[in-house]
């Protein structure tokens, strides 16, 4: 039993993180219907900028602003200097643009900083609480929860009070009809990028502590989970990117707690293969669409 | 009254040829004209032109002597221009209530959906319905409602009875003479159905092949059986 | 113009082309990849001075990514296009498994493979091909040892990788201890070791045995704090250097590291009283951009003085068949706190190890050095003294 | 052609609903083979839907469909194998082919042959433009490569829905005289009013899914509560 | 039947379609390719190889994905598929035949499983549900580490050739010989109807139901067929590399592979090829171009920003695919 109580608050805390990531996801995919295969590359540079100030100036919440600035400003970069330009009457075509600015991310990273780990340091204590021998959370732990609870919030209401978010959608779904509703859809789009990258640097802010440090390919397995996470829950869904990706965070947990880490891979397919078979489009799709 | 809307020596199309050669109309305030033609003329275009989609080659356009070439498509609402174009004009992934909102975003003052929703009952029972779950007739009533809610000067229609039973064009004809008498709208009216939309317009502009060949009034061209076979084939 | 090595590929009067491939990009990149320009800056002093036999080291180093796919490539392109005279140091168990076969077709010798592996003991099979590293098994064995004797009657637990490298350390480990209280496996595809330290805290471990590379070395402690675990640590070789663990876990997981129990058989970065040491920052500063010293670095030089070694036993006349044969012919010492053990029957590298134990950020070794073998041999303490590097740096044929 | 009572497709006392929504309620219909019967009714009426239970899109609550008498689970990648094609409102077209392949799609039994397909596009019209893609084509052009695509599968039974949408006025009289001509049973769902009185041999109303008559064009024009719902005339 | 009166003048005279027979393609191909490996020194040879092998897999993907519309992240774990059968049979049976077509069996078998689970699937959901399939092989390699060994993977047997022939230029014959066949049976497939449906089902998956096409039928069939494809390549990588592991077979294969189809041309055979020679050609060409630009440490990540630079401007400049770039100045398609 304790062991149970155990794994589920690390699952739980871990699972956080993966939600943050995979809202950045679900804001993209909302906003431009693409799945942004860069975000975790663009976390790690702005991450990478976020403690460069932190290290130069002691102050960890300096470099936690200028991350999230940072990433709205290389998400509005990226939309307006390369996403713009793609030809997106393929989806392929935005994803192998993502992967190729993935590589140049990761490539310029490594020449300016090596490839090599780089301590995070984390804002609040990272040990956990204990009640009796369990750990439970600990603070940064929580802090993650808050954040996460936050961005969740503040995109739902987004998406269904403001008419930015519905602009935001209108534009995404259908940009020539949206535009002849007077929708600034380029501007949107930009906003869109802009606010996903911002939530995306978040997230690589909330995990980086948690994991090796930084490195490059610092999000690589990161993306993999969040991904995961948002296709579990229903890319269209905030709140779905949340259980997803509380759910992903638990089940590698308990996976590996109880049959080893070997096996987790091998658990993600299945929960996929049986999470999707039921719902094709995610725990939290809306109604099918109507076919004739 | 002067005229709203003027087109001068139009001239557009999709790249290589144009579609549209010299093409000159007036829209005034308060009136509906009907742009008529067989299959292929150059309806869709021309629309498409007005409303900033297709960029204008050669010639002028201007509404209220304020001259629209090279504004954006977007911006074009704010010049009180509204477009339903031709099919699919439904955000089919967003709900009937959100399509119709989306149509008075550009005001900052919250949109009046009601009287939307008086005029087309079938909406209102399915405000929170997906587009994609509409029927053919009722994404095209809420396209046209969509449309309203902006409160533009003029109205481009591109065939608006496009699968809407007899009573609701009916309805929608009535509704345009309506706001032409109280508002003084401008539409500029796309029709395949070519009596009906002559029974609503007070002008009727005949297209072939992307020049127009005639300019009259509605009555007149009704009236004018050779024309009518030429051009309208009926 | 000397006979036999005018026609030995990558050999010519003035210059000795070799290359390896490393992971220099990637997530295995960290640490690694400053080995090969380590020792590419050692030849270039030695290229500075003079060479070996008049002859310059060119030094070709392929990014693999940890890729065995990219791997084949890259070591194919090395012998068959740019027909380099020898394959050295190349980096890892799966990566450079693949090559063994085509390197042996092609009768290129494949020195000082980087990696603790036992593959590369096998002469019968593959005859050009010598390790560097301790067998991991060999190293298990020295610090199951180390732990059987500090720490009787305790509860040893064992957390390592999921492959070879874990795998051979838990058996030499097994060979002295027996079997462990627990042991817990991790992938490196999963960075998350909660659930292991979990289970390692549920079975009261008194010492925790790590075969973990780096990441996973700091990962573990931290963790292990994080919920209030704190057994005593003793760390493999690969995942113990210092700066990269005081690196990730950073200032305030840094004291965590204060008495960890690891191993070695190469001087240590931060002994500045090293001559061996001294030798390299030296090099470090004038033909290495100043890179961050580290143990790293000490590695790459290490290879490096090792391989010129070789290349003047094999002498002047110099031939593929010349160089393994001078290898296996054996003696070499240097750097190394053990000596390599080449013969004719032992490609395996070093075979041994000193204890190193972490006290205010440095490592500083303890006790004597230890020789064993990968099987039930026992270990022994190794009472030959430490050998200083010649004046110039540069070794002379033996 | 043998006219016996149980030949045709016959539907019997579907019900559909979509959620709260009931888009058809209790419909029944024979069709018998050889006739033209159309379907009118106000928008959201059910029409679409009642091609869509025949089409196996949508699977009805309640009742039953039987063909020749048998009863009938329809699929719709299977429909054609039992004579049946359809045409959708709006247009279903493959954009990435020429309006050739477009038609060869259709033709599953037997070796597509362009001959056939050739066969149908001349009977539609549009035989000029096989080389070319659909998208590039006028609406109405668009609309006769999917006719060409139903008909080329040589159905017994062709379900049109709003086939002369987007058509001009020759056109739809085009459309009568093909329609006229077609030697097969269609069930025919269009707003316009001229097309359907001149070609059915029967019509169907319905309004919020509840059929509200059926009989001849004639009777149908007569019929008040049609002229209420429907064309809006009478009030 | 009386005759209909269409308001157009009914032209009857077809377009005339010239399509070359696959054959003449191939035959001229295979000549050429023998050719070449008489030419070429062994490791322009093994690179020529590689460049077959990789074809084999890039020509399926870009079936599926560019004819069928369906994405696949997940090819690199079914070649790693028909790499491990290849090594176990290998090891066993030792007979090169057996061991390839034991490959392509296993895999096809594998990929009809994927492609049931896949043919439910559309868009993102797929993207999902295949990267979780690339990233199960090492996962599979290590919990069945006695028949697999692990990240350390398996050796494979091979019988050496002729001595008269170079081990490279025997591997060239193999994999472009697999290429080849590859090739034609695709394009044999492609050209009739099971082409057309699932380029239909791919366009609009309601009208190609009421056309009689059996959506999900053929969907899964494009899986198979490429997943075939994907097990003879990994088969293929195997004997190249006369070893087998899953750090061969990482995700970034499976992009990859997806970049290579999408560079060259989507749907089209002659955008696999470029695909696949790009594979091989762009790692050596940003490598060497990072070699001459000095500094060591930038070295790898030099490279690294190179191959990205330029897949972002392929993509930007011919967002068709390189393939697609000769085609257009001849004619305009209206593809939508
Ligand atoms: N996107 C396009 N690209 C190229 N040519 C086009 C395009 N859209 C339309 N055309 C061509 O332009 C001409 C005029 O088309 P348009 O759609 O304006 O006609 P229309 O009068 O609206 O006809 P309809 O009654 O069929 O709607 C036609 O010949 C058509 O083929
Ligand atoms: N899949 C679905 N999900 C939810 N509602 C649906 C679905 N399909 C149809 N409906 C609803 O059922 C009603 C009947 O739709 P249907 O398409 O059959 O109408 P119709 O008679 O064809 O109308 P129109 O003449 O406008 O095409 C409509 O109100 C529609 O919104
Ligand atoms: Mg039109
Ligand atoms: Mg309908």
């Amino acid at each position: 039993m304790d062991r149970f109580l155990y794994l589920t608050f690390d699952g739980l805390s871990r699972g956080a993180v993966y939600a943050a990531f995979a809202l950045a996801l679900v804001l993209i995919w909302r906003a431009a219907r693409i799945v942004n295969f860069a975000q975790g590359a663009m976390a790690v540079a702005t991450a990478y900028a976020g403690y460069s100030v932190t290290n130069a100036t002691g102050s960890y919440w300096l470099g936690f602003i200028v991350a999230i600035v940072g990433g709205l400003v290389l998400g509005a970069l990226v939309e307006r200097v390369v996403m713009r330009f793609v030809d997106h009457s393929s989806p392929l075509n935005g994803v192998v643009v993502a992967l190729g600015l993935v590589l140049i991310i990761q490539g310029v990273l490594g020449m300016i900083y090596g490839n090599e780990f780089r301590p995070a340091e984390a804002p609040f204590s990272r040990d956990a609480f204990q009640l009796g021998d369990v750990a439970l959370l600990s603070r940064y732990d929580l802090f993650v929860f808050a954040a996460v609870g936050t961005v969740v919030v503040l995109l739902t209401l987004l998406f269904t009070r403001t008419s930015t978010g519905l602009r935001m959608r209108a534009a995404a779904f259908a940009p020539d009809v949206s535009r002849l509703l007077g929708v600034p859809v380029s501007g949107m789009l930009t906003l869109g990028w802009a606010l996903a990258a911002a939530v995306g640097s978040l997230a690589g802010m909330l995990v980086v502590p948690t994991e090796l440090g930084l490195h490059p390919n610092a999000m690589d397995l990161l993306f993999i989970s969040a991904f995961t996470a948002a296709v579990v829950g229903g890319l269209d869904s905030p709140v779905g990117a949340v259980v997803g990706g509380l759910i992903v965070g638990l089940l590698l947990t308990y996976v590996s707690g109880y049959l080893g880490a070997t096996v987790a891979p091998m658990a993600v397919l299945i929960l996929l293969v049986v999470v999707l078979l039921g719902r094709p489009d995610g725990l939290f799709s809306r109604a099918k669409a109507r076919t004739a | 009254m002067s005229a709203l809307l003027e087109v001068e020596g139009l001239t557009a199309g999709y790249g290589a040829a144009p579609v549209l050669h010299d093409v000159s109309l007036t829209v005034d305030a308060g009136q509906i004209v009907a742009v008529l033609g067989a299959n292929g003329a150059g309806k869709t275009t021309l629309l498409r032109t007005l409303s900033g989609q297709l960029a204008c080659e050669k010639g002028r356009i201007t509404v209220d002597r304020e001259d629209l070439r090279g504004v954006k498509v977007e911006r074009m609402v704010r010049h009180g221009i509204a477009h339903v174009p031709e099919g699919r004009g439904v955000v089919t992934e967003l709900t009937v209530d959100e399509n119709l909102r989306l149509g008075g975003l550009w005001r900052k003052q919250k949109p009046k959906l009601d009287g939307i929703y008086d005029l087309f009952p079938a909406l209102a029972q399915r405000r929170n319905h997906l587009g994609h779950q509409l029927s053919g007739g009722e994404r095209q009533m809420l396209a046209i409602g969509r449309a309203l809610v902006a409160e533009p000067r003029l109205l481009l229609l591109d065939e608006p009875s496009l699968g809407l039973a007899p009573k609701i064009t009916a309805q929608i004809m009535a509704l345009l003479r309506d706001l032409r008498d109280r508002t003084g709208l401008a539409v500029l009216l796309v029709e395949q159905n070519v009596r009906s939309a002559l029974s609503v317009a007070d002008e009727g502009l005949v297209l072939a092949l992307g020049r127009v060949v005639t300019r009259n009034d509605a009555a007149t061209l009704a009236g004018d059986a050779d024309l009518r076979h030429v051009y309208l084939g009926f | 113009n000397s006979s036999g090595s005018s026609d030995t590929p990558g050999v010519t009067d003035t210059e000795i082309t070799v290359g390896t491939h490393m992971p220099l990009t990637g997530p295995a990149a960290a640490g690694y990849s400053k080995i090969a320009p380590a020792t590419k800056a050692y030849f270039d002093y030695v290229n500075k001075n003079g060479g070996v036999n008049g002859r310059k080291i060119t030094y070709k180093i392929m990014d693999d990514g940890y890729n065995p796919a990219n791997t084949q490539q890259v070591v194919r392109q090395l012998v068959l296009q740019d027909k380099v005279f020898a394959i050295l140091n190349g980096l890892g168990t799966p990566t450079h498994t693949g090559v063994l076969d085509f390197l042996k077709t092609n009768r290129v010798p494949d020195l000082f493979v980087a990696s603790g592996s036992r593959s590369w003991n096998q002469p019968d099979k593959y005859p050009g091909t010598f390790g560097f590293n301790p067998d991991y098994t060999v190293e298990g064995k020295i610090l199951g040892t180390y732990v059987k004797e500090t720490y009787p009657g305790k509860k040893i637990c064992f957390l390592g990788q999921d492959d070879d490298f874990g795998r051979d350390s838990l058996a030499g480990i097994e060979k002295i201890l027996g079997p462990v209280a627990a042991k817990q496996s991790y992938v490196t595809s999963n960075p998350n070791v909660v659930p292991q330290i979990g289970a390692l805290k549920a079975a009261a471990c008194d010492v925790v045995m790590l075969a973990t590379v780096p990441g996973f070395t700091a990962l573990s402690i931290g963790t292990a704090a994080k919920v209030g675990f704190r057994p005593k640590f003793v760390v493999s070789n690969v995942g113990s250097d210092p700066t990269t663990l005081a690196k990730t876990l950073g200032p305030t997981g840094a004291p965590l590291l204060e008495g960890v129990v690891a191993a070695n058989y190469l001087p240590l970065a931060t002994d500045d009283a090293n001559p061996w040491i001294q030798l390299y920052k030296k090099v470090n500063t004038e033909f290495n951009g100043n890179a961050e010293f580290d143990n790293n670095v000490v590695y790459g030089m290490s290879v490096g003085y090792l391989f010129v070694q070789s290349l003047q036993a094999a002498g002047k006349d110099l031939t593929r068949d010349n160089l393994t044969a001078a290898v296996e012919k054996g003696g070499f010492t240097g750097p190394g706190l053990v000596p390599v053990r080449f013969s004719a029957k032992d490609h395996s590298g070093y075979g041994g190890e000193q204890l190193t134990k972490l006290t205010g950020g440095k490592a500083q070794y303890f006790g004597t050095p230890y020789q064993t073998d990968d099987g039930d041999g026992a270990v022994a303490a190794y009472t030959g003294t430490a050998v200083a590097p010649p004046q110039n740096g540069i070794p002379t044929a033996q | 052609m043998s006219t016996r009572t149980d030949q045709g497709l016959s539907l019997h006392h579907i019900t559909v609903r979509f959620g709260g929504l009931l888009a058809l309620d209790d419909v029944s219909l024979r069709v018998s083979p050889g006739r033209v019967v159309g379907v009118i009714g106000p928008n959201g009426a059910g029409k679409t839907t009642l091609f869509n239970v025949i089409c196996g899109f949508a699977a009805p609550q309640s009742g039953e469909i039987t063909l020749d008498g048998k009863p009938f689970k329809p699929r719709p990648h299977h429909l054609n194998r039992h004579g049946i094609a359809r045409t959708l409102q709006g247009v279903g077209q493959f954009n990435g082919m020429t309006v050739l392949e477009n038609v060869l799609t259709g033709i599953r039994t037997g070796k597509p042959t362009e001959k056939a397909a050739y066969e149908a596009l001349e009977r539609t019209g549009v035989a000029d433009q096989a080389a070319a893609y659909p998208a590039m084509l006028p609406y109405a052009k668009r609309k006769r490569v999917e006719l060409a695509r139903a008909l080329v599968a040589r159905p017994r039974i062709l379900l049109l829905d709003e086939p002369a949408g987007g058509l001009d006025a020759e056109e739809i009289d085009w459309l009568a005289e093909l329609i006229r001509n077609l030697d097969t049973t269609v069930l025919l769902v269009e707003h316009h009013m001229d097309l359907v009185m001149s070609v059915c041999d029967e019509i169907l109303v319905l309004d919020f899914g509840k059929p509200i008559a059926l009989g001849s064009p004639d009777e149908i024009r007569g019929n008040e509560k049609v002229a209420e719902a429907y064309l809006g005339t009478a009030a | 039947m009386t005759t209909v009166t269409a308001p157009e003048k009914v032209t009857t005279n077809r377009p005339k379609r010239k399509r070359l027979s696959p054959l003449a393609v191939v035959i001229p191909a295979a000549a050429v390719i023998l050719a070449l490996t008489y030419a070429l020194p062994p490791f322009r040879n093994y690179q020529l190889a590689t460049v077959g092998a990789y074809l084999c897999v890039t020509a399926g993907l870009t079936v599926l994905t560019g004819l069928n519309g369906q994405l696949s992240l997940g090819h690199g774990a079914l070649m790693a598929t028909g790499a491990y059968t290849l090594a176990l049979m290998q090891n066993r049976f030792n007979v090169l035949a057996l061991g390839i077509l034991a490959a392509v069996a296993v895999t096809t078998v594998v990929g009809g499983v994927i492609g049931l689970a896949a043919a439910r699937l559309r868009g993102p959901y797929l993207a999902g549900l295949t990267l979780a399939v690339a990233t199960v092989v090492p996962s599979i390699a290590s919990t069945f580490d006695t028949t697999f060994n692990s990240d350390q993977g398996l050796t494979v047997a091979l019988e050496p050739p002729p001595d008269a022939i170079t081990v490279e230029q025997w591997q060239a014959w193999l994999c472009w010989a697999g290429a080849l066949v590859t090739v034609l049976v695709i394009a044999y497939l492609v050209r009739g109807r099971f082409g057309r449906d699932m380029r239909a089902v791919r366009d609009d998956e309601t009208a190609a139901k009421l056309a009689g096409i059996g959506v999900a039928r053929t969907q899964v069939l494009a899986f198979v067929l490429s997943a075939a494809c994907a097990g003879l390549a990994g088969a293929l990588f195997a004997v190249l590399a006369q070893s087998v592991s899953p750090g061969a077979f990482p995700l970034t294969l499976s992009l990859f592979l997806v970049m290579a189809v999408v560079i060259g041309g989507l749907g089209r055979l002659s955008g696999a090829l470029i695909g696949a020679v790009l594979l091989v050609a762009l790692p050596e060409i940003a490598h060497s171009i990072a070699e001459d630009a000095g500094s060591q440490r930038l070295e790898g990540n030099l490279a690294l920003t190179f191959f990205g630079v330029v897949l972002v401007a392929v993509m930007l400049a011919a967002p068709g695919g390189l393939a697609s770039l000769r085609l257009k100045r001849n004619k305009q398609k209206g593809r939508t």
